[in-house]
């Protein structure tokens, strides 16, 4: 049993050691050993503040809403300096605490191997001490126990994941930096406006003691401190950065961003909806920010669907998790305003069992897919193929992310939408209006399931099958197992998850309302079903069909050429990972908007007919083409009249001072 | 006392810079003067607070003043040992030559004088003369490169400001005017701040009003608020880069404090603040919102610094209008911009030297070419764009927190102009620092070597992060909020 | 007892898949004016495909050597969950789960076909993956609406509660999602108007590209999964549309058995019949059939709502 | 010397200097408004010296002194010599022809006179000072706002500054000797300094006016 101070000091040294190691490590250059050196540490440090967190949450007995009661640890008390509970653990922070930690942990283990592969390309000091402060932001955003606190660790993480963002100094890099960039300084002002109308300028008030929301000012801080995190965890519209910015960080930073930095905005999310408006927001509301999530998980799903870039579909998958999570906690709100506290606490349980799930596969994904890259050198899935043949078991784990990513079984997202699509289409019975709004909901659910699954399969086989497309792809060496270790761990815990999340909810939510526990058996909404027996039944299957299947049958098979109709196959005559998505891109063309053009250009100049025809293909993106060019335009025509203020003309500069004098003393006396 | 020391150090410091025959000599002055000055001013600063022995008459400060005297202390020194390396260069490029250096050597110190005076000048016509005299001073300094563009902006500056000071001046007579009108046996040949402040009850509302309008529109000019900053785009631009971070830095201040404490006045005589609080509101938003336009498609970087010192006075501005509270942010906001915004015009000093150029499109991977500056420059840049623990955190913190109480859709367009702000600032200076073009390289490839720029960009960058943290643990806001009380 | 009957059931399934699809060809042979193969024609195809020597191209991977393992195993699970002979009250049919299984058997099919490098093999995988994405939006609702008439969300319960109450109850509220769950069944089970099961034309084919490399056992697995993935779905529909009379509601050992022959009969003809009918949509013409089978559900659950 | 016709004197002074300022607006060539300029000045000096005589504020000589010596003498003077080492042509540019501008100058007086009115109530006697004095400030501000010639912003500025002496006179009776010295100090510098930008100006570009200044308009 750990004492309370013991878990404060664990928590604390995991605050600090990051900034140590990232200190620490900008002295070492380039090194490998001092990159492992600033790994250890930085994989101590999680470590230990996985072990703060994960105690203080399986020790504390508490209801299901996890910071339904005052702050449990005080940590401000260690820093005199700071007012009383201004940092501060309760069940909600230290839930999130944990993924941060985990996921800190995994990949800093990754980046002891996988940083050496690139060194010729990033400069790890610069590595490091962005790492760092971008850890030390996240995990000081959640433990902060008032506004002010919380936008100063928040600043400091978004400006640190910049820093990341731009790692490699390309003028791409910075392009998709600079969209980041303004995004989270949206996002943040949105923050900084929203806490100060909620809290009536007192950025001091301990998130617990803010005043309830009541009025219009209040309900429009609300409103605005969802849109700033929406903007951070990239929804619809305020998505584009997302995709943009991920990918351009090294993997293993794309992995922190996309599988810890994610969870940390939607931790803003959950606190204000639970701490600051006590899920009392007005239904007008919910309805919005249900609508805006829901389309941004089918349409980042879709994204990811049609997406050829390796790491940018797999940051469209992270645009479509978050809409998903985020409408989790929108559908928490509404069971809340409808009085199903049941139906509430169960999607709850959903939304933080998919957190963590997405933690994990999110940040496997992207650390197996830097290993990847780090010897095929191109991001282009149409430039891979062929990989499973030469890394079986490196393929294998990258199935099984996919597998968790696309909610399957046995993964444990497939129990989280699992207690999700129960819960809600229990509900459906409430009433017409509802009953349409839920349909609505888990139909979206559905589609945008499907598409994810769409968008794993497409990314695996456009990566692992078919023939290599390229000479990098065909020419792979070995990918050591050190390398991939971390992501495989990461796959397995959120397998694991799955299988035992019965015993996991069970440690974490003892009194959980909405959901029950029986032995191995999971109960939602009258139904229950157990995780183990499904694995169990399904692994007997296969192992029955194999038994069957060797009885019968035990002619070793023969190697010969796939069927080519004559003509020798090359690998130009494969689906590629483009092709795949055609139907896709085709059927909801209205939302990927493609912009086909046929150029053909004569070849010799005396016959006509012969000409060399080139398809271009590039798709826009929604938010792009209908809101921020226009508001792009707006405002360069905006900035242009001002600009004529700046005539040069000093006789004007003159006559602007007399205007403004006069007019002011017309207006002011 | 101490005060007058200063002026002297700095006046017998201009003398011998004019004096020297080398380039070495000259610097040894300028940096001696520089640091006498610097030392005197903290004296006086002591003084005042009482941590020193000593007395003062004509001369008169309020918490607000001592604060600015310190920043034009500090930013005057870091200014003059940034310029050492800065100029020598240009020196032996033969951009300039020795007679330049010696009237720049003399010019800044008659420059320091003359802000020092304007701020700690207790009686408003030794003010004026100062604060005009400031005027004069830098003029010199922003055509030093006798090219079209440095008399264009020149002409344009001296001409603009002196209008506008002159403006203020009627300002001024009116308040005597009050004075005169009130009778009460005080002298009119004495009218200075504390003067006013003691005898508000007694003048006439009418007449400080109107002497407010064209002291607030007057002085205005020399602040840089919108409309009036028209000049100010085009001096920041053209002069050494020292100057500009001393012009940028703190001689704005210097007239937003002369404007603050006619503020004063005129609350203490209408006995509220509502009034003149429209006006800080009204033209700090415009003065945010407007510098924006310019900066979202800006080509030269020290424009784009320039604007966005327009639109961070301006916020200050604004930031005056919300009561004691909002005085306290906006002088934190003034202190971190002062120490921020001169470190990065010194840093642009280097990119120019390496570059040539003063246009982004001519300039790229500063990071790669420059690297110990580039690291520098972007913490400045940062810190300016209120990333924690910059000081500028918690003052734009603080402000909205007030703003919104009460003008929650003035404060919403002033944060999104400051969020465009931030974003002209990622997209034309990132690029610039960190991206690589073919046609945007340096002219030499010398390796960089540490020299005084870097050390003074450094030290305004830990001044202002320790200043940022003493606002996050407690005594710093409170050691603001106890310096403004004091008047 | 239960299990025993379960467990028989589930047997008999497994054993009667391919003469389903026997009585299907025979049906659809008559309807044609033809005479048509024997009925058990399935069962010796799969047993030369079994007995034949097995080819594997040079650039697969062991995906396309799992691939048919997992395929199969689904397929024998959803035998297993849905109620086609004998209608279990256990909780293990969950019906997301069942959604999930055809899922995961579809990707694993899918991958099994892209991996030997073969274009025909890509675009028959592309299209099944789309097939089976728009499927899923159908599938859901469909389950909701079941499960929210039913109170219940395991697929023998849920025939059961249909069985136990009287026709009027059922009917009229789920006709229309019935009607979608047949469209899906028709879609999962590659038949007409959305694939066409016979065609080996290299432009129409979906389930027959992806097998196309496979040959031997692993060909056999594919197509007796495929047979019992489609048998099993229509039965489900079958007893969902018509539950009374099914075993484990309540109905005797004999009637059970009686009333299942009846079913499998009809249900073969009418698919049969249906195929003889329509014509095979072009691909690219399937987002209306999707559309379709979406608002059906979509009607079917707000009905059942309203009334 | 009788007092009584202090007020009279001096209202008549003033009224010179406007009508001055006016026709100063209508001027196109360097040296006829510099006279007019050092007409104007003088009426200043008379105006300070009589304050002086008839109100006993004996230091009011010293300012009548400096502002004879620095704007009747060597400002119209400096500016000349100034004009004629850099080769300048007389003929100032402006942005309205002179009739225009004088015009549009009687209507900047009809404003200054209904600010004044207005907005500083309780002038009594020195009503019609105040009013003029305000009025040549926005002469001299129309004038910077029109003229195209550096040195006919020059003398706007001037006049401007002429115009806030007179103000000052009206309103207080002069302000502490020190600081109207300052004043001038200051005044007089920044004159100086605008020439010589102007005669660098002119050395650069062969112009002395604005037209080649409207080059940083980014």
């Amino acid at each position: 049993m750990l004492s309370q101070n013991a878990i404060a000091y664990l928590i604390i040294i995991a605050l600090g050691l990051p900034l140590v190691a990232g200190i620490f490590g900008l002295f070492g250059k380039n090194s490998k050993a001092f990159n492992t050196a600033v790994g250890i540490m930085n994989m101590l440090g999680a470590a230990l503040g996985a072990c703060g967190a994960g105690a203080f949450l399986f020790l504390q007995d508490r209801g299901l809403f996890l910071s339904s009661s005052a702050p449990l640890l005080d940590l401000a008390r260690f820093f005199p300096f700071l007012p009383s509970h201004a940092l501060s653990v309760d069940m909600l922070s230290a839930y999130f605490l944990l993924i941060v930690n985990v996921g800190f942990f995994l990949v800093s283990w990754f980046s002891i191997f996988y940083l050496p592969r690139e060194s010729d390309r990033y400069r790890f000091p610069w590595l490091h001490i962005a790492t760092a402060l971008f850890v030390f932001g996240m995990q000081l955003t959640v433990v902060s126990g008032t506004p002010l606190i919380f936008l100063f660790a928040w600043e400091i993480m978004s400006f640190a994941a910049y820093f990341l963002v731009i790692a490699d100094r390309s003028a791409e890099s910075v392009k998709a930096g600079f969209s980041y960039a303004i995004m989270t300084q949206l996002g943040a002002a949105c923050l900084i406006a929203g806490f100060a109308l909620v809290s009536r300028g007192n950025m001091n008030a301990l998130f617990l003691e803010l005043p309830p929301v009541a009025g219009a000012a209040a309900v429009a801080g609300l409103i605005l401190l969802i849109i700033g995190f929406a903007a951070k965890a990239g929804i619809f519209p305020f998505h584009e950065w997302l995709p943009a910015a991920h990918p351009q960080a090294p993997s293993s930073s794309s992995a922190l961003m996309s599988g810890v930095m994610l969870k940390v905005a939607l931790y803003g999310l959950l606190r204000v909806f639970e701490t600051v408006a006590h899920f009392t927001l007005p239904l007008p509301v919910i309805f919005g920010f249900l609508a805006l999530t829901l389309f941004t998980a089918f349409y980042g799903a879709l994204m990811a669907a049609v997406e050829s870039d390796l790491k940018r579909a797999l940051a469209w998958s992270s645009v479509e998790n978050m809409g998903i999570m985020f409408s989790m906690a929108g559908m928490v709100a509404l069971f809340f305003a409808l009085g199903g506290n049941g139906a509430a606490g169960a999607v709850w349980i959903a939304l933080l069992v998919f957190a963590f799930c997405h933690m994990l596969f999110k940040s496997g994904l992207f650390m197996a897919s830097g290993a990847l890259i780090s010897e095929t050198h191109t991001r282009d899935l149409d430039l891979m193929g062929g990989l499973a043949k030469k890394w079986p078991v490196f393929s294998g784990m990258f199935l099984a992310l996919c597998l968790c990513a696309a909610a399957l079984p046995p993964a444990g997202t497939f129990y989280s939408e699992w207690i999700f699509m129960t819960t809600v289409a229990s509900s459906i019975g409430a009433g017409a209006i509802i009953g349409l709004i839920l349909t609505i909901v888990i139909s979206v659910f559905a589609l945008a399931a499907g598409l994810a699954a769409f968008a794993m399969v497409k990314i695996f086989a456009g990566a692992f099958l078919a023939k290599p497309r390229s000479d990098h792809a065909a020419h792979v060496g070995g990918l050591p197992l050190a390398l991939y270790a971390s992501p495989a761990v990461a796959g397995v815990l959120c397998v694991a998850l799955g299988i035992f999340l019965p015993y996991f909810l069970r440690g974490v939510f003892p009194s959980a309302e909405g959901v029950m526990f029986s032995g191995s058996a999971l109960m939602v909404g009258g139904t229950s079903f157990s995780p183990l027996t499904v694995v169990l039944s399904l692994m007997a299957a296969v192992a029955g069909v194999w038994i069957l299947r060797s009885v019968f049958v035990s002619r070793r098979p023969r190697t010969t050429d796939t069927w080519d109709c004559g003509a020798p196959l090359t690998s130009r005559m494969e689906y590629t990972a483009t092709a795949f998505a055609a139907p896709p891109r085709f059927f909801f063309h209205i939302f990927t908007l493609p912009l086909k053009k046929i150029i053909s250009q004569p070849v010799s100049a005396d016959n006509r007919w012969i000409v060399q025809k080139k398809l271009e293909h590039e798709s826009r993106t929604i938010a792009e083409a209908f809101i921020y060019r226009p508001v792009a335009r707006a405002i360069d025509g905006i900035a242009g009249r001002v600009k004529r203020l700046q005539s040069g003309v000093v006789q004007f500069y003159l006559a602007l001072i007399f205007v403004a004098l006069v007019v002011t003393l017309i207006v002011a006396l | 006392m101490y005060i007058i020391l200063l002026v002297f150090a700095a006046a017998v410091t201009a003398l011998l810079c004019l004096l020297m025959r080398s380039y070495r000599a000259v610097a040894v002055c300028a940096l001696a003067g520089s640091l006498a000055v610097f030392v005197f001013a903290l004296f006086t600063v002591a003084v005042w607070f009482g941590l020193l022995p000593g007395g003062y008459s004509a001369l008169k400060f309020d918490g607000f003043g001592a604060v600015i005297l310190t920043l034009i202390a500090t930013v005057q020194l870091f200014a003059v040992s940034a310029g050492i390396p800065y100029l020598k260069a240009e020196l032996e490029e033969g951009t300039i030559t020795l007679s330049q250096v010696r009237w720049y050597g003399a010019l800044i110190p008659l420059f320091v004088i003359s802000m020092a005076v304007a701020v700690s000048a207790n009686g408003l016509g030794l003010m004026w003369i100062a604060l005009e005299a400031t005027t004069l001073a830098t003029t010199m300094l922003v055509a030093f490169y006798t090219k079209g563009g440095s008399l264009e902006a020149a002409w344009k500056y001296i001409l603009v400001c002196s209008a506008g000071i002159a403006i203020g001046l009627i300002g001024i007579l009116l308040l005597y005017y009050a004075v005169y009108l009130a009778g009460n046996g005080a002298d009119v040949a004495s009218v200075t701040w504390t003067g006013l402040l003691a005898s508000a009850k007694t003048l006439p509302p009418a007449v400080v009003k109107l002497a407010f309008v064209f002291i607030f529109i007057g002085f205005g000019t020399k602040v840089g608020i919108v409309p009036m900053h028209t000049w100010l785009p085009d001096a920041h631009g053209r002069t050494p880069s020292p100057v500009s971070g001393m012009l940028s830095g703190v001689l704005l201040s210097v007239a937003l404090l002369i404007i603050y404490r006619a503020k004063l006045v005129v609350d203490a005589v209408l006995g509220s603040s509502a009034w003149s609080d429209n006006f800080f509101i009204f033209f700090g938003a415009l003065s945010v919102v407007v510098p924006v336009c310019f900066m979202i498609r800006q080509k030269n970087y020290k424009r784009l610094l320039a604007y966005s010192s327009i639109e961070h006075m301006g916020f200050a501005v604004f930031a005056l209008g919300f009561g004691p509270a909002g005085v306290v942010f906006a002088l934190i906001q003034i202190i971190g911009h002062a120490l921020l915004k001169s470190a990065l015009f010194f840093g642009t000093g280097n990119i120019l030297l390496a570059y040539k150029s003063t246009k982004f499109e001519k300039v790229s991977a500063v990071a790669r070419n420059l690297p110990r500056l580039a690291v520098l420059f972007t913490l400045a840049l940062l810190m300016l764009l209120a990333v924690p623990p910059s000081p500028l955190f918690f003052s734009e913190l603080g402000i909205f927190s007030l703003g919104f109480a009460s003008h929650p859709y003035v404060s919403a367009i002033v944060l999104l102009a400051l969020v465009i702000a931030a974003g002209s600032f990622f997209m034309n200076f990132m690029p610039m620092l960190f991206a690589s073009h073919e046609h945007a390289q340096p002219l030499h490839q010398d390796k960089e070597r540490w020299n005084a720029v870097h050390t003074v960009i450094a030290a305004a960058l830990t001044l202002a992060a320790g200043f940022g943290i003493a606002l996050l643990i407690g005594p710093g806001g409170q050691m603001i909020s106890r310096i403004i009380s004091i008047n | 007892m239960n299990m025993l009957i379960s467990t028989v059931s589930t047997v008999l399934m497994l054993a009667l898949a391919p003469l389903f699809i026997g009585c299907v060809r025979k049906f659809k042979a008559w309807l044609g004016n033809r005479r048509g193969a024997p009925v058990i024609t399935p069962y010796r195809s799969l047993a030369t495909l079994l007995r034949k020597e097995m080819t594997i191209s040079e650039h697969a991977s062991w995906v396309f050597r799992a691939a048919p393992y997992v395929v199969l195993s689904v397929a024998v699970l959803v035998a297993i969950f849905v109620p086609t002979v004998f209608a279990s009250g256990s909780a293990t049919g969950n019906l997301f789960l069942v959604s999930a299984l055809l899922m995961v058997g579809a990707g694993a099919l899918v991958m099994g076909g892209m991996d030997a490098a073969s274009a025909f093999g890509g675009m028959g995988s592309s299209r099944e993956m789309t097939i089976a994405m728009l499927t899923e939006p159908c599938l859901i609702v469909v389950i909701a609406a079941l499960g929210s008439v039913t109170g219940l969300w395991n697929a023998g319960g849920v025939v059961q509660t249909l069985a136990s109450a009287p026709w009027w109850f059922v009917h009229p509220f789920l006709v229309f999602t019935f009607a979608a769950f047949a469209m899906i069944v028709l879609a999962e089970g590659a038949r007409y108007p959305v694939d066409n099961p016979t065609t080996h034309l290299e432009l129409t084919m979906v389930h027959e590209a992806m097998v196309l490399e496979y040959s031997g056992p692993y060909l056999a697995m594919l197509e007796y999964a495929s047979m019992l993935k489609f048998a099993v779905l229509a039965l489900w529909a079958a007893n969902l549309v018509v539950p009374y009379g099914i075993l484990g509601a309540g109905a005797p050992l004999l009637s059970g058995v009686v009333v299942f022959v009846a079913k499998f009969i009809v249900v073969a003809f009418l698919t049969a019949l249906l195929e003889s009918m329509v014509a095979k949509m072009r691909f690219y013409r399937l987002q209306e059939y999707f559309t379709t089978a979406y608002l059906l559900a979509f009607f079917g659950l707000i009905l059942s709502l309203i009334f | 010397m009788n007092p009584q016709l202090y007020r009279p004197l001096v209202d008549v002074l003033a009224g010179l200097m406007l009508v001055s300022g006016v026709f100063m607006l209508g001027r196109v060539r360097v040296r006829s408004l510099l006279r007019l300029f050092a007409a104007q000045s003088f009426a200043l000096v008379l105006i300070a010296a009589s304050g002086a005589v008839f109100e006993a504020r004996w230091h009011l000589l010293i300012t009548a002194g400096l502002v004879f010596a620095i704007k009747v003498v060597f400002l119209p003077l400096f500016m000349v010599t100034v004009m004629a080492r850099g080769r300048v042509g007389e003929r100032m540019t402006s942005s309205m022809r002179p009739a225009l501008s004088m015009f549009i100058a009687l209507a900047m007086v009809i404003l200054g006179f209904y600010l004044t009115t207005s907005l500083i109530p309780t002038l009594g006697d020195n009503f019609f000072v105040a009013a003029v004095s305000i009025s040549l400030a926005l002469l001299g501000l129309l004038m910077l706002m029109t003229r195209k010639g550096l040195y006919g912003q020059i003398v706007g500025f001037l006049i401007l500054e002429n115009g806030i002496f007179t103000l000052g006179l009206a309103l207080t009776g002069g302000m502490p000797l020190l600081v109207e010295v300052g004043v001038f100090f200051d005044v007089t510098i920044g004159a100086i300094l605008m020439a010589l930008l102007t005669y660098r100006v002119h050395g650069e570009t062969r112009r002395a006016d604005t037209e080649n200044l409207e080059t940083l308009i980014d």
